[in-house]
Protein backbone atom coordinates (compact mmCIF):
# COMPACT_ATOMS: atom_id res chain seq x y z
CA UNK A 1 0.00 0.00 0.00
CA UNK A 2 1.98 3.40 -1.06
CA UNK A 3 1.75 6.07 1.76
CA UNK A 4 -0.64 8.27 -0.09
CA UNK A 5 -3.45 6.14 -0.38
CA UNK A 6 -4.91 8.02 3.01
CA UNK A 7 -4.57 11.13 0.84
CA UNK A 8 -6.35 9.53 -2.25
CA UNK A 9 -9.36 8.47 -0.21
CA UNK A 10 -10.14 11.63 1.30
CA UNK A 11 -9.33 13.57 -1.72
CA UNK A 12 -12.81 11.26 -3.40
CA UNK A 13 -14.81 11.94 0.01
CA UNK A 14 -13.59 15.53 -0.13
CA UNK A 15 -15.58 15.83 -3.58
CA UNK A 16 -18.34 14.20 -2.47
CA UNK A 17 -18.95 16.28 0.45
CA UNK A 18 -18.43 19.46 -1.71
CA UNK A 19 -20.80 18.05 -4.23
CA UNK A 20 -23.27 17.79 -1.74
CA UNK A 21 -22.92 20.98 -0.23
CA UNK A 22 -23.31 23.11 -3.59
CA UNK A 23 -26.95 21.07 -4.52
CA UNK A 24 -28.00 21.41 -1.06
CA UNK A 25 -26.75 24.86 0.35
CA UNK A 26 -29.65 27.47 -0.34
CA UNK A 27 -27.07 30.65 0.62
CA UNK A 28 -24.96 31.19 -3.00
CA UNK A 29 -22.01 31.79 -0.38
CA UNK A 30 -21.80 28.46 1.08
CA UNK A 31 -22.40 27.19 -2.63
CA UNK A 32 -18.90 29.14 -3.11
CA UNK A 33 -17.38 27.48 -0.06
CA UNK A 34 -18.53 23.66 -1.18
CA UNK A 35 -17.29 24.31 -5.04
CA UNK A 36 -13.77 25.47 -3.27
CA UNK A 37 -13.87 21.97 -1.23
CA UNK A 38 -14.53 20.24 -4.46
CA UNK A 39 -11.98 21.75 -6.26
CA UNK A 40 -9.74 21.11 -2.99
CA UNK A 41 -10.63 17.53 -3.42
CA UNK A 42 -9.27 17.19 -7.17
CA UNK A 43 -5.93 19.09 -6.54
CA UNK A 44 -5.43 16.83 -3.79
CA UNK A 45 -5.85 13.64 -6.54
CA UNK A 46 -2.91 15.17 -8.26
CA UNK A 47 -0.96 15.64 -5.45
CA UNK A 48 -1.48 11.37 -4.60
CA UNK A 49 -0.54 11.04 -8.61
CA UNK A 50 2.57 13.31 -8.27
CA UNK A 51 3.45 11.49 -4.89
CA UNK A 52 3.12 8.30 -7.02
CA UNK A 53 5.53 9.31 -9.90
CA UNK A 54 8.08 9.69 -6.98
CA UNK A 55 11.77 9.62 -9.37
CA UNK A 56 15.17 10.20 -9.84
CA UNK A 57 15.11 11.82 -5.99
CA UNK A 58 12.37 14.17 -6.08
CA UNK A 59 9.60 13.38 -3.83
CA UNK A 60 6.95 13.60 -6.40
CA UNK A 61 6.63 14.15 -10.19
CA UNK A 62 6.90 18.60 -10.14
CA UNK A 63 4.75 18.60 -13.14
CA UNK A 64 1.33 17.76 -11.96
CA UNK A 65 2.62 19.71 -8.50
CA UNK A 66 2.81 22.82 -10.86
CA UNK A 67 -0.40 22.27 -12.62
CA UNK A 68 -1.85 22.58 -9.16
CA UNK A 69 -0.51 25.89 -8.03
CA UNK A 70 -1.49 27.18 -11.65
CA UNK A 71 -4.86 25.62 -10.44
CA UNK A 72 -5.23 26.96 -7.04
CA UNK A 73 -4.41 30.74 -8.36
CA UNK A 74 -6.78 29.91 -11.29
CA UNK A 75 -9.42 28.80 -8.30
CA UNK A 76 -8.66 31.75 -6.46
CA UNK A 77 -9.41 34.54 -9.14
CA UNK A 78 -12.55 32.30 -9.84
CA UNK A 79 -13.70 32.68 -6.16
CA UNK A 80 -12.99 36.68 -6.29
CA UNK A 81 -15.08 36.87 -9.44
CA UNK A 82 -17.70 34.46 -7.51
CA UNK A 83 -18.11 37.20 -4.36
CA UNK A 84 -17.83 40.07 -6.35
CA UNK A 85 -20.87 38.79 -8.38
CA UNK A 86 -22.95 37.93 -5.21
CA UNK A 87 -21.95 41.28 -3.72
CA UNK A 88 -23.47 43.00 -6.43
CA UNK A 89 -26.28 40.63 -6.34
CA UNK A 90 -27.12 41.54 -3.16
CA UNK A 91 -27.06 45.91 -3.72
CA UNK A 92 -29.47 45.49 -6.65
CA UNK A 93 -31.86 43.11 -5.08
CA UNK A 94 -31.45 43.60 -1.08
CA UNK A 95 -31.63 39.69 -0.61
CA UNK A 96 -29.05 37.31 -0.53
CA UNK A 97 -30.64 34.76 -2.86
CA UNK A 98 -30.63 33.31 -5.99
CA UNK A 99 -34.25 32.47 -6.47
CA UNK A 100 -36.12 34.96 -9.03
CA UNK A 101 -39.65 35.62 -7.28
CA UNK B 1 13.57 10.99 17.07
CA UNK B 2 11.61 11.52 14.19
CA UNK B 3 9.08 9.61 15.27
CA UNK B 4 8.71 11.56 18.65
CA UNK B 5 8.55 14.60 16.56
CA UNK B 6 5.88 13.04 14.30
CA UNK B 7 3.77 11.89 17.33
CA UNK B 8 4.04 15.18 18.98
CA UNK B 9 2.88 17.18 15.80
CA UNK B 10 0.03 14.44 15.71
CA UNK B 11 -0.62 15.34 19.39
CA UNK B 12 -0.43 18.92 18.86
CA UNK B 13 -3.31 18.88 16.08
CA UNK B 14 -5.77 16.61 17.62
CA UNK B 15 -5.15 19.04 20.82
CA UNK B 16 -5.86 22.24 18.96
CA UNK B 17 -8.90 20.01 16.60
CA UNK B 18 -10.65 20.23 19.75
CA UNK B 19 -10.27 23.55 20.27
CA UNK B 20 -11.80 24.07 16.78
CA UNK B 21 -15.30 22.99 18.23
CA UNK B 22 -15.52 26.36 19.95
CA UNK B 23 -16.26 26.98 16.80
CA UNK B 24 -19.09 25.00 16.97
CA UNK B 25 -20.55 26.52 20.23
CA UNK B 26 -19.88 30.04 19.51
CA UNK B 27 -21.73 31.99 20.79
CA UNK B 28 -19.79 35.27 18.89
CA UNK B 29 -17.61 35.90 16.06
CA UNK B 30 -14.96 36.61 18.18
CA UNK B 31 -14.27 33.04 19.48
CA UNK B 32 -15.04 31.18 16.15
CA UNK B 33 -12.17 33.54 15.09
CA UNK B 34 -10.10 33.13 18.37
CA UNK B 35 -10.58 29.27 18.04
CA UNK B 36 -8.89 29.57 13.98
CA UNK B 37 -5.93 31.47 15.85
CA UNK B 38 -5.59 29.22 17.95
CA UNK B 39 -5.47 26.26 15.13
CA UNK B 40 -2.97 28.41 13.57
CA UNK B 41 -0.34 28.48 15.74
CA UNK B 42 -0.93 24.88 16.45
CA UNK B 43 -0.92 24.50 12.45
CA UNK B 44 2.65 26.28 12.91
CA UNK B 45 3.64 24.16 15.46
CA UNK B 46 2.85 20.74 13.71
CA UNK B 47 4.60 22.15 10.56
CA UNK B 48 7.99 23.14 12.31
CA UNK B 49 8.09 19.30 13.83
CA UNK B 50 7.05 18.14 10.64
CA UNK B 51 10.05 20.07 8.95
CA UNK B 52 12.69 18.27 11.14
CA UNK B 53 10.99 15.25 11.49
CA UNK B 54 10.20 14.68 7.52
CA UNK B 55 13.58 16.29 6.89
CA UNK B 56 11.46 19.36 4.58
CA UNK B 57 13.24 22.38 6.12
CA UNK B 58 10.91 24.24 3.76
CA UNK B 59 7.73 23.19 5.86
CA UNK B 60 9.80 26.01 8.26
CA UNK B 61 9.36 28.76 5.37
CA UNK B 62 5.21 27.53 5.45
CA UNK B 63 5.19 28.02 9.12
CA UNK B 64 6.91 31.82 8.07
CA UNK B 65 3.69 32.43 5.90
CA UNK B 66 0.64 31.18 7.61
CA UNK B 67 1.60 32.97 10.81
CA UNK B 68 1.59 36.08 8.74
CA UNK B 69 -1.72 35.06 7.14
CA UNK B 70 -3.21 34.02 9.85
CA UNK B 71 -2.90 37.83 11.23
CA UNK B 72 -4.21 39.38 7.90
CA UNK B 73 -7.43 37.20 8.33
CA UNK B 74 -7.67 38.35 11.43
CA UNK B 75 -7.22 42.07 10.91
CA UNK B 76 -9.38 41.56 7.92
CA UNK B 77 -12.16 39.94 10.43
CA UNK B 78 -11.84 43.17 12.55
CA UNK B 79 -12.31 45.44 9.87
CA UNK B 80 -15.98 43.37 8.43
CA UNK B 81 -17.06 43.46 11.80
CA UNK B 82 -16.52 47.17 12.51
CA UNK B 83 -17.48 47.75 9.13
CA UNK B 84 -21.08 45.77 9.18
CA UNK B 85 -21.99 47.65 12.38
CA UNK B 86 -21.10 51.13 10.92
CA UNK B 87 -23.45 49.67 8.19
CA UNK B 88 -26.23 49.05 10.70
CA UNK B 89 -26.03 52.66 12.03
CA UNK C 1 4.18 5.69 12.77
CA UNK C 2 4.37 8.11 9.58
CA UNK C 3 0.96 6.50 8.67
CA UNK C 4 -0.61 6.76 11.73
CA UNK C 5 0.16 10.83 11.13
CA UNK C 6 -1.12 10.63 7.50
CA UNK C 7 -4.78 8.85 8.64
CA UNK C 8 -4.72 11.66 11.52
CA UNK C 9 -4.20 14.60 9.58
CA UNK C 10 -6.93 12.66 6.79
CA UNK C 11 -9.70 12.50 9.45
CA UNK C 12 -8.83 15.92 10.62
CA UNK C 13 -9.22 17.11 6.91
CA UNK C 14 -12.51 15.40 6.54
CA UNK C 15 -13.78 16.52 10.54
CA UNK C 16 -13.37 20.31 9.12
CA UNK C 17 -14.43 19.98 5.62
CA UNK C 18 -17.57 18.25 7.35
CA UNK C 19 -17.96 21.30 9.79
CA UNK C 20 -17.09 23.70 6.79
CA UNK C 21 -20.86 22.15 4.62
CA UNK C 22 -23.27 21.53 7.73
CA UNK C 23 -22.14 24.63 10.16
CA UNK C 24 -25.63 26.44 10.39
CA UNK C 25 -23.86 29.97 10.34
CA UNK C 26 -22.30 31.12 7.00
CA UNK C 27 -19.45 32.61 9.48
CA UNK C 28 -18.51 29.52 10.97
CA UNK C 29 -18.52 27.63 8.18
CA UNK C 30 -15.92 29.94 6.37
CA UNK C 31 -13.57 30.04 9.57
CA UNK C 32 -14.00 26.60 9.14
CA UNK C 33 -13.15 26.98 5.67
CA UNK C 34 -9.41 29.19 6.56
CA UNK C 35 -8.63 26.08 9.32
CA UNK C 36 -9.14 23.35 6.05
CA UNK C 37 -6.68 25.34 4.06
CA UNK C 38 -4.25 25.00 6.88
CA UNK C 39 -4.61 20.79 7.48
CA UNK C 40 -4.25 21.00 4.06
CA UNK C 41 -0.84 22.53 3.46
CA UNK C 42 0.27 19.89 6.18
CA UNK C 43 -1.03 17.47 3.83
CA UNK C 44 0.86 18.83 0.91
CA UNK C 45 4.10 18.86 3.06
CA UNK C 46 2.95 14.70 4.09
CA UNK C 47 2.36 14.45 -0.07
CA UNK C 48 6.44 15.79 -1.01
CA UNK C 49 4.67 19.14 -2.43
CA UNK C 50 6.44 22.01 -0.35
CA UNK C 51 5.69 24.27 -3.12
CA UNK C 52 1.94 23.38 -3.14
CA UNK C 53 1.99 23.76 0.45
CA UNK C 54 3.28 27.55 0.82
CA UNK C 55 0.65 28.13 -2.48
CA UNK C 56 -2.13 26.87 -0.50
CA UNK C 57 -1.34 28.45 3.00
CA UNK C 58 -0.93 31.72 1.14
CA UNK C 59 -3.65 31.29 -1.19
CA UNK C 60 -6.12 28.71 -0.37
CA UNK C 61 -5.74 29.77 3.36
CA UNK C 62 -4.91 33.37 3.59
CA UNK C 63 -6.13 35.23 0.76
CA UNK C 64 -9.26 33.33 -0.13
CA UNK C 65 -10.15 33.64 3.44
CA UNK C 66 -9.69 37.39 4.00
CA UNK C 67 -11.81 37.94 0.74
CA UNK C 68 -14.63 35.57 2.07
CA UNK C 69 -14.52 36.95 6.07
CA UNK C 70 -14.86 40.08 4.21
CA UNK C 71 -17.58 38.99 2.19
CA UNK C 72 -19.35 36.82 4.99
CA UNK C 73 -19.58 39.79 7.99
CA UNK C 74 -21.11 42.40 4.32
CA UNK C 75 -23.87 39.98 3.77
CA UNK C 76 -24.81 39.20 7.50
CA UNK C 77 -28.10 40.98 7.29
CA UNK C 78 -29.25 39.35 3.83
CA UNK C 79 -28.94 35.90 5.46
CA UNK C 80 -32.04 34.27 5.04
CA UNK C 81 -32.57 30.30 5.86
CA UNK C 82 -36.44 30.32 6.16
CA UNK C 83 -38.25 29.19 3.36
CA UNK C 84 -35.34 28.18 1.42
CA UNK C 85 -33.89 24.77 3.07
CA UNK C 86 -34.48 22.21 0.11
CA UNK C 87 -36.98 19.44 0.55
CA UNK C 88 -35.62 15.86 2.34
CA UNK C 89 -35.89 13.64 -0.34
CA UNK C 90 -33.67 16.41 -2.67
CA UNK C 91 -31.16 15.99 0.26
CA UNK C 92 -31.69 12.24 0.28
CA UNK C 93 -31.05 11.91 -3.22
CA UNK C 94 -28.28 14.80 -3.07
CA UNK C 95 -26.31 12.34 -0.87
CA UNK C 96 -27.33 9.27 -2.64
CA UNK C 97 -25.22 10.53 -6.40
CA UNK C 98 -22.10 12.09 -4.18
CA UNK C 99 -21.70 8.62 -1.97
CA UNK C 100 -21.35 6.68 -5.26
CA UNK C 101 -19.42 9.46 -7.06
CA UNK C 102 -17.27 9.31 -3.80
CA UNK C 103 -17.35 5.55 -3.86
CA UNK C 104 -16.31 5.37 -7.45
CA UNK C 105 -13.41 8.01 -7.28
CA UNK C 106 -12.15 6.13 -4.07
CA UNK C 107 -12.85 2.66 -6.31
CA UNK C 108 -10.48 4.31 -8.95
CA UNK C 109 -7.50 5.36 -6.44
CA UNK C 110 -7.51 2.01 -4.58
CA UNK C 111 -7.41 0.58 -8.35
CA UNK C 112 -4.33 2.65 -10.12
CA UNK C 113 -1.57 0.70 -11.97
CA UNK C 114 1.10 -0.04 -9.96
CA UNK C 115 3.75 2.00 -12.14
CA UNK C 116 2.58 5.21 -12.21
CA UNK C 117 3.90 7.28 -15.00
CA UNK C 118 6.05 9.98 -14.36
CA UNK C 119 7.75 13.15 -15.92
CA UNK C 120 10.58 13.55 -13.50
CA UNK C 121 13.29 11.90 -14.94
CA UNK C 122 12.79 14.49 -18.02
CA UNK C 123 12.60 17.54 -15.76
CA UNK C 124 15.87 15.81 -14.06
CA UNK C 125 17.32 15.71 -16.80
CA UNK C 126 17.02 19.14 -18.50
CA UNK C 127 17.30 20.89 -14.84
CA UNK C 128 21.24 22.13 -15.46
CA UNK C 129 20.38 23.59 -18.86
CA UNK C 130 18.09 26.26 -17.44
CA UNK C 131 20.37 26.68 -13.90
CA UNK C 132 17.39 26.20 -11.80
CA UNK C 133 17.49 23.82 -9.20
CA UNK C 134 13.75 23.67 -7.82
CA UNK C 135 12.34 21.45 -10.25
CA UNK C 136 8.41 22.52 -10.00
CA UNK C 137 10.16 26.31 -10.71
CA UNK C 138 11.39 24.77 -13.75
CA UNK C 139 8.27 23.49 -15.11
CA UNK C 140 6.07 27.23 -14.31
CA UNK C 141 8.92 29.09 -16.02
CA UNK C 142 10.47 26.83 -18.88
CA UNK C 143 8.94 23.73 -19.60
CA UNK C 144 5.07 24.99 -19.32
CA UNK C 145 5.71 28.48 -19.12
CA UNK C 146 2.89 29.06 -21.66
CA UNK C 147 0.50 27.78 -18.99
CA UNK C 148 1.86 30.34 -17.33
CA UNK C 149 1.56 32.97 -19.31
CA UNK C 150 -1.86 31.81 -19.98
CA UNK C 151 -2.65 32.24 -16.16
CA UNK C 152 -1.46 35.45 -15.78
CA UNK C 153 -3.64 36.41 -18.68
CA UNK C 154 -7.28 34.95 -16.92
CA UNK C 155 -5.99 36.33 -13.99
CA UNK C 156 -6.71 39.89 -15.62
CA UNK C 157 -9.41 39.10 -17.62
CA UNK C 158 -11.13 37.91 -14.31
CA UNK C 159 -10.02 41.62 -13.05
CA UNK C 160 -11.70 42.80 -15.95
CA UNK C 161 -14.93 41.04 -14.84
CA UNK C 162 -14.74 42.27 -11.46
CA UNK C 163 -14.21 45.94 -12.17
CA UNK C 164 -16.90 45.38 -14.90
CA UNK C 165 -19.43 44.88 -12.09
CA UNK C 166 -19.32 48.74 -10.90
CA UNK C 167 -22.44 50.67 -11.51
CA UNK C 168 -21.75 53.28 -14.15
CA UNK C 169 -21.12 56.21 -12.17
CA UNK C 170 -18.47 54.77 -10.26
CA UNK C 171 -16.42 53.66 -12.77
CA UNK C 172 -12.80 54.64 -12.78
CA UNK C 173 -13.35 55.05 -9.12
CA UNK C 174 -11.45 53.79 -5.92
CA UNK C 175 -12.23 49.90 -5.05
CA UNK C 176 -13.63 49.70 -1.20
CA UNK C 177 -14.35 52.40 0.80
CA UNK C 178 -11.43 54.70 2.40
CA UNK C 179 -10.56 53.19 5.88
CA UNK C 180 -9.58 55.57 8.07
CA UNK C 181 -7.27 55.34 11.04
CA UNK C 182 -8.79 54.40 14.37
CA UNK C 183 -8.37 56.58 17.35
CA UNK C 184 -6.87 54.05 19.19
CA UNK C 185 -4.56 53.31 16.78
CA UNK C 186 -3.62 49.83 17.18
CA UNK C 187 -4.59 48.51 13.83
CA UNK C 188 -1.89 51.22 11.89
CA UNK C 189 0.66 50.09 14.94
CA UNK C 190 -0.27 46.05 13.70
CA UNK C 191 0.25 47.32 10.44
CA UNK C 192 3.35 49.36 11.15
CA UNK C 193 4.99 46.30 12.53
CA UNK C 194 3.91 43.45 10.14
CA UNK C 195 3.98 44.96 6.45
CA UNK C 196 7.38 45.58 6.36
CA UNK C 197 7.74 42.21 8.04
CA UNK C 198 6.21 41.00 5.47
CA UNK C 199 7.26 42.59 2.44
CA UNK C 200 10.48 40.99 3.24
CA UNK C 201 9.40 37.32 3.94
CA UNK C 202 7.43 37.11 0.12
CA UNK C 203 10.84 39.06 -1.55
CA UNK C 204 12.42 36.35 0.53
CA UNK C 205 10.15 33.55 -0.53
CA UNK C 206 10.08 34.45 -4.36
CA UNK C 207 13.69 34.93 -4.40
CA UNK C 208 14.64 31.07 -3.04
CA UNK C 209 11.92 30.08 -5.47
CA UNK C 210 15.36 29.34 -8.19
CA UNK C 211 16.69 27.27 -5.25
CA UNK C 212 14.15 25.45 -3.23
CA UNK C 213 10.39 25.71 -2.48
CA UNK C 214 8.70 28.96 -2.83
CA UNK C 215 8.15 31.61 -6.11
CA UNK C 216 6.81 34.14 -8.09
CA UNK C 217 2.95 33.44 -6.86
CA UNK C 218 3.68 32.46 -2.79
CA UNK C 219 5.83 35.65 -3.13
CA UNK C 220 3.19 37.76 -4.91
CA UNK C 221 0.29 36.91 -2.59
CA UNK C 222 2.19 37.80 0.51
CA UNK C 223 2.83 41.24 -1.10
CA UNK C 224 -0.79 41.19 -2.14
CA UNK C 225 -2.11 40.22 1.72
CA UNK C 226 0.39 43.02 2.60
CA UNK C 227 -0.75 45.80 0.66
CA UNK C 228 -4.15 45.01 1.74
CA UNK C 229 -3.35 45.15 5.10
CA UNK C 230 -1.98 48.53 5.00
CA UNK C 231 -4.93 49.35 3.11
CA UNK C 232 -7.02 48.23 5.53
CA UNK C 233 -5.06 50.14 8.59
CA UNK C 234 -5.30 53.33 6.53
CA UNK C 235 -1.98 53.86 5.76
CA UNK C 236 -2.55 53.67 1.88
CA UNK C 237 -5.38 54.37 0.32
CA UNK C 238 -6.29 52.07 -2.83
CA UNK C 239 -5.77 54.09 -5.96
CA UNK C 240 -8.37 54.57 -8.64
CA UNK C 241 -8.92 52.13 -11.34
CA UNK C 242 -8.19 54.66 -14.19
CA UNK C 243 -4.69 55.10 -12.81
CA UNK C 244 -2.66 55.02 -15.68
CA UNK C 245 0.65 53.78 -13.47
CA UNK C 246 -1.44 51.06 -11.68
CA UNK C 247 -2.81 49.60 -15.29
CA UNK C 248 1.18 49.98 -16.60
CA UNK C 249 1.82 47.49 -13.32
CA UNK C 250 -1.42 45.60 -14.03
CA UNK C 251 0.43 44.53 -17.34
CA UNK C 252 3.71 44.76 -17.15
CA UNK C 253 4.02 40.82 -16.00
CA UNK C 254 2.84 39.53 -18.75
CA UNK C 255 4.07 42.34 -21.66
CA UNK C 256 7.29 41.33 -20.68
CA UNK C 257 6.37 37.41 -20.68
CA UNK C 258 5.15 38.10 -24.03
CA UNK C 259 8.22 40.28 -25.20
CA UNK C 260 10.67 37.32 -24.01
CA UNK C 261 8.68 35.01 -25.83
CA UNK C 262 8.53 36.84 -28.95
CA UNK C 263 12.09 37.04 -29.02
CA UNK C 264 12.27 33.31 -28.37
CA UNK C 265 11.47 33.02 -32.15
CA UNK C 266 14.90 35.17 -32.85
CA UNK C 267 16.97 33.46 -30.29
CA UNK C 268 16.13 29.97 -29.90
CA UNK C 269 13.99 29.48 -33.08
CA UNK C 270 10.24 28.71 -30.76
CA UNK C 271 7.58 31.07 -28.75
CA UNK C 272 9.27 30.81 -25.43
CA UNK C 273 12.37 29.36 -26.14
CA UNK C 274 15.13 30.37 -24.06
CA UNK C 275 18.97 30.12 -25.09
CA UNK C 276 20.38 27.71 -23.22
CA UNK C 277 23.10 30.83 -22.24
CA UNK C 278 20.82 33.21 -21.10
CA UNK C 279 18.17 31.26 -19.54
CA UNK C 280 18.16 31.61 -15.98
CA UNK C 281 18.66 35.67 -17.00
CA UNK C 282 15.66 35.42 -18.81
CA UNK C 283 13.28 33.67 -16.52
CA UNK C 284 15.01 36.27 -13.88
CA UNK C 285 13.65 39.18 -15.87
CA UNK C 286 10.49 37.74 -16.84
CA UNK C 287 9.80 36.76 -13.13
CA UNK C 288 10.10 40.07 -11.26
CA UNK C 289 7.73 42.55 -13.03
CA UNK C 290 5.60 39.54 -12.91
CA UNK C 291 5.39 39.30 -9.60
CA UNK C 292 4.75 42.82 -8.74
CA UNK C 293 2.15 42.45 -11.85
CA UNK C 294 0.70 39.37 -9.74
CA UNK C 295 0.93 41.04 -6.77
CA UNK C 296 -1.33 43.88 -7.87
CA UNK C 297 -3.65 41.98 -9.62
CA UNK C 298 -4.40 39.28 -6.53
CA UNK C 299 -4.89 42.57 -3.93
CA UNK C 300 -7.03 44.28 -6.42
CA UNK C 301 -9.01 40.73 -7.24
CA UNK C 302 -9.57 41.22 -3.09
CA UNK C 303 -10.04 44.80 -3.13
CA UNK C 304 -13.30 44.28 -5.83
CA UNK C 305 -14.88 46.45 -7.93
CA UNK C 306 -14.91 50.38 -7.48
CA UNK C 307 -16.95 51.81 -5.07
CA UNK C 308 -16.18 55.15 -4.85
CA UNK C 309 -16.52 57.77 -7.91
CA UNK C 310 -13.24 59.16 -9.33
CA UNK C 311 -12.61 62.45 -7.87
CA UNK C 312 -11.73 64.79 -10.81
CA UNK D 1 26.20 14.37 23.81
CA UNK D 2 23.37 13.50 20.77
CA UNK D 3 21.65 11.15 23.74
CA UNK D 4 21.37 14.39 26.05
CA UNK D 5 20.21 17.03 23.07
CA UNK D 6 17.29 14.58 22.40
CA UNK D 7 16.69 14.43 25.74
CA UNK D 8 16.28 18.16 25.83
CA UNK D 9 14.64 17.95 22.43
CA UNK D 10 11.82 15.30 24.30
CA UNK D 11 11.42 17.17 27.55
CA UNK D 12 10.99 20.95 25.43
CA UNK D 13 8.47 19.13 22.87
CA UNK D 14 6.27 17.82 25.02
CA UNK D 15 6.19 20.77 28.01
CA UNK D 16 5.07 22.67 24.67
CA UNK D 17 2.30 20.34 23.71
CA UNK D 18 1.22 20.38 27.30
CA UNK D 19 0.47 24.27 27.38
CA UNK D 20 -1.27 23.45 23.71
CA UNK D 21 -3.08 21.35 25.58
CA UNK D 22 -3.92 24.07 28.60
CA UNK D 23 -4.51 26.47 25.75
CA UNK D 24 -7.34 24.40 24.33
CA UNK D 25 -8.71 23.89 27.63
CA UNK D 26 -9.22 27.38 28.32
CA UNK D 27 -10.94 28.21 25.28
CA UNK D 28 -13.50 25.38 26.08
CA UNK D 29 -13.69 25.61 30.06
CA UNK D 30 -13.86 30.13 30.40
CA UNK D 31 -17.41 31.35 30.67
CA UNK D 32 -16.68 34.52 28.49
CA UNK D 33 -14.69 36.07 25.06
CA UNK D 34 -12.02 37.99 26.80
CA UNK D 35 -11.02 35.57 29.55
CA UNK D 36 -10.80 32.98 26.55
CA UNK D 37 -8.79 34.89 24.69
CA UNK D 38 -6.43 35.42 27.74
CA UNK D 39 -6.03 32.12 28.42
CA UNK D 40 -4.98 31.21 24.51
CA UNK D 41 -2.87 34.13 23.72
CA UNK D 42 -0.35 32.87 26.47
CA UNK D 43 -0.86 29.06 26.07
CA UNK D 44 -0.14 28.83 22.59
CA UNK D 45 2.32 31.17 21.90
CA UNK D 46 4.43 29.50 25.01
CA UNK D 47 3.70 26.37 23.21
CA UNK D 48 5.17 27.20 20.23
CA UNK D 49 8.13 28.92 21.76
CA UNK D 50 8.77 25.70 23.93
CA UNK D 51 8.79 23.24 20.32
CA UNK D 52 10.86 25.73 18.86
CA UNK D 53 13.62 26.00 22.31
CA UNK D 54 13.22 21.77 21.52
CA UNK D 55 13.39 21.76 17.86
CA UNK D 56 16.66 24.20 18.02
CA UNK D 57 18.91 21.39 19.41
CA UNK D 58 18.24 19.48 16.80
CA UNK D 59 19.00 21.88 13.74
CA UNK D 60 22.12 21.55 11.90
CA UNK D 61 22.97 25.64 10.86
CA UNK D 62 22.71 28.78 12.42
CA UNK D 63 20.58 29.89 9.86
CA UNK D 64 17.61 27.29 10.60
CA UNK D 65 17.83 28.27 13.72
CA UNK D 66 17.59 31.94 13.12
CA UNK D 67 14.42 30.91 10.88
CA UNK D 68 13.21 29.17 13.82
CA UNK D 69 13.32 31.90 16.26
CA UNK D 70 12.23 34.34 13.65
CA UNK D 71 9.04 32.24 13.05
CA UNK D 72 8.15 32.23 16.96
CA UNK D 73 9.04 36.24 16.58
CA UNK D 74 7.02 36.75 14.14
CA UNK D 75 3.78 34.69 15.61
CA UNK D 76 4.18 36.44 19.24
CA UNK D 77 4.19 39.76 17.54
CA UNK D 78 1.25 38.74 15.16
CA UNK D 79 -0.85 37.36 18.73
CA UNK D 80 -0.19 39.80 20.81
CA UNK D 81 -1.32 42.95 18.59
CA UNK D 82 -3.91 41.04 16.85
CA UNK D 83 -5.72 39.92 19.85
CA UNK D 84 -5.70 43.58 21.18
CA UNK D 85 -7.84 44.30 18.11
CA UNK D 86 -10.03 41.23 18.91
CA UNK D 87 -10.57 41.67 22.54
CA UNK D 88 -11.83 45.41 21.16
CA UNK D 89 -13.68 43.81 18.62
CA UNK D 90 -15.70 41.13 21.13
CA UNK D 91 -16.10 44.01 23.62
CA UNK D 92 -17.81 46.35 20.82
CA UNK D 93 -20.15 43.43 19.61
CA UNK D 94 -21.32 43.12 23.36
CA UNK D 95 -21.26 40.76 26.19
CA UNK D 96 -24.57 38.92 25.22
CA UNK D 97 -23.23 38.00 22.01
Amino acid sequence: MSAAIPYGLCSAVLVGLGLFGLITHPQPLRKILAFNLIGSGVFLLFGVIARRGAAVGFGGDPVPQALVITGLVVAFAGTALAVALLLRLVDETRRGTLRDE
Amino acid sequence: MADFLLAAAGFVLVTVAVGLVRILSGPGDADRIMAAQLFGTGGIAALLLLAQAMSVPAAIDVGLVLGLLAAFVSVAFVKGVTRSQADEA
Amino acid sequence: MALAFDIVLVLLILGVATWTISARDTFAAVVGFIGFGLVLALAWVCLAAPDVALTEAAIGSGLTGGLLVGASARLRRTETTSGETPSISLRLSAGVVCTFISAGLAAIVLELPGKAPTLAPQVAANLAMIGLDNPVTAVLMAYRAVDTLLEVVVLLLVLGGIWSLAPDHLWGGSPGSRHLAGPDGVLPFVAQLLVPVGILVGIHIFWIGSVAPGGEFQGATILAAMWILATMAGLVDMPAVSRRWLRLLLVAGSAVFFAVGFAGFAMAGAFLAYPEAYAKLLILIIEIPLTLSIAATLALLVAGPPERAPQE
Amino acid sequence: MSLALNGLTIVAVCAGAFFFLAGTVGLLRFPDALSRLHALTKADNLGLGLVVLGLLFQVGGVFAALKLIGVWLLTLLAAATVSQLLARAARASGPHE
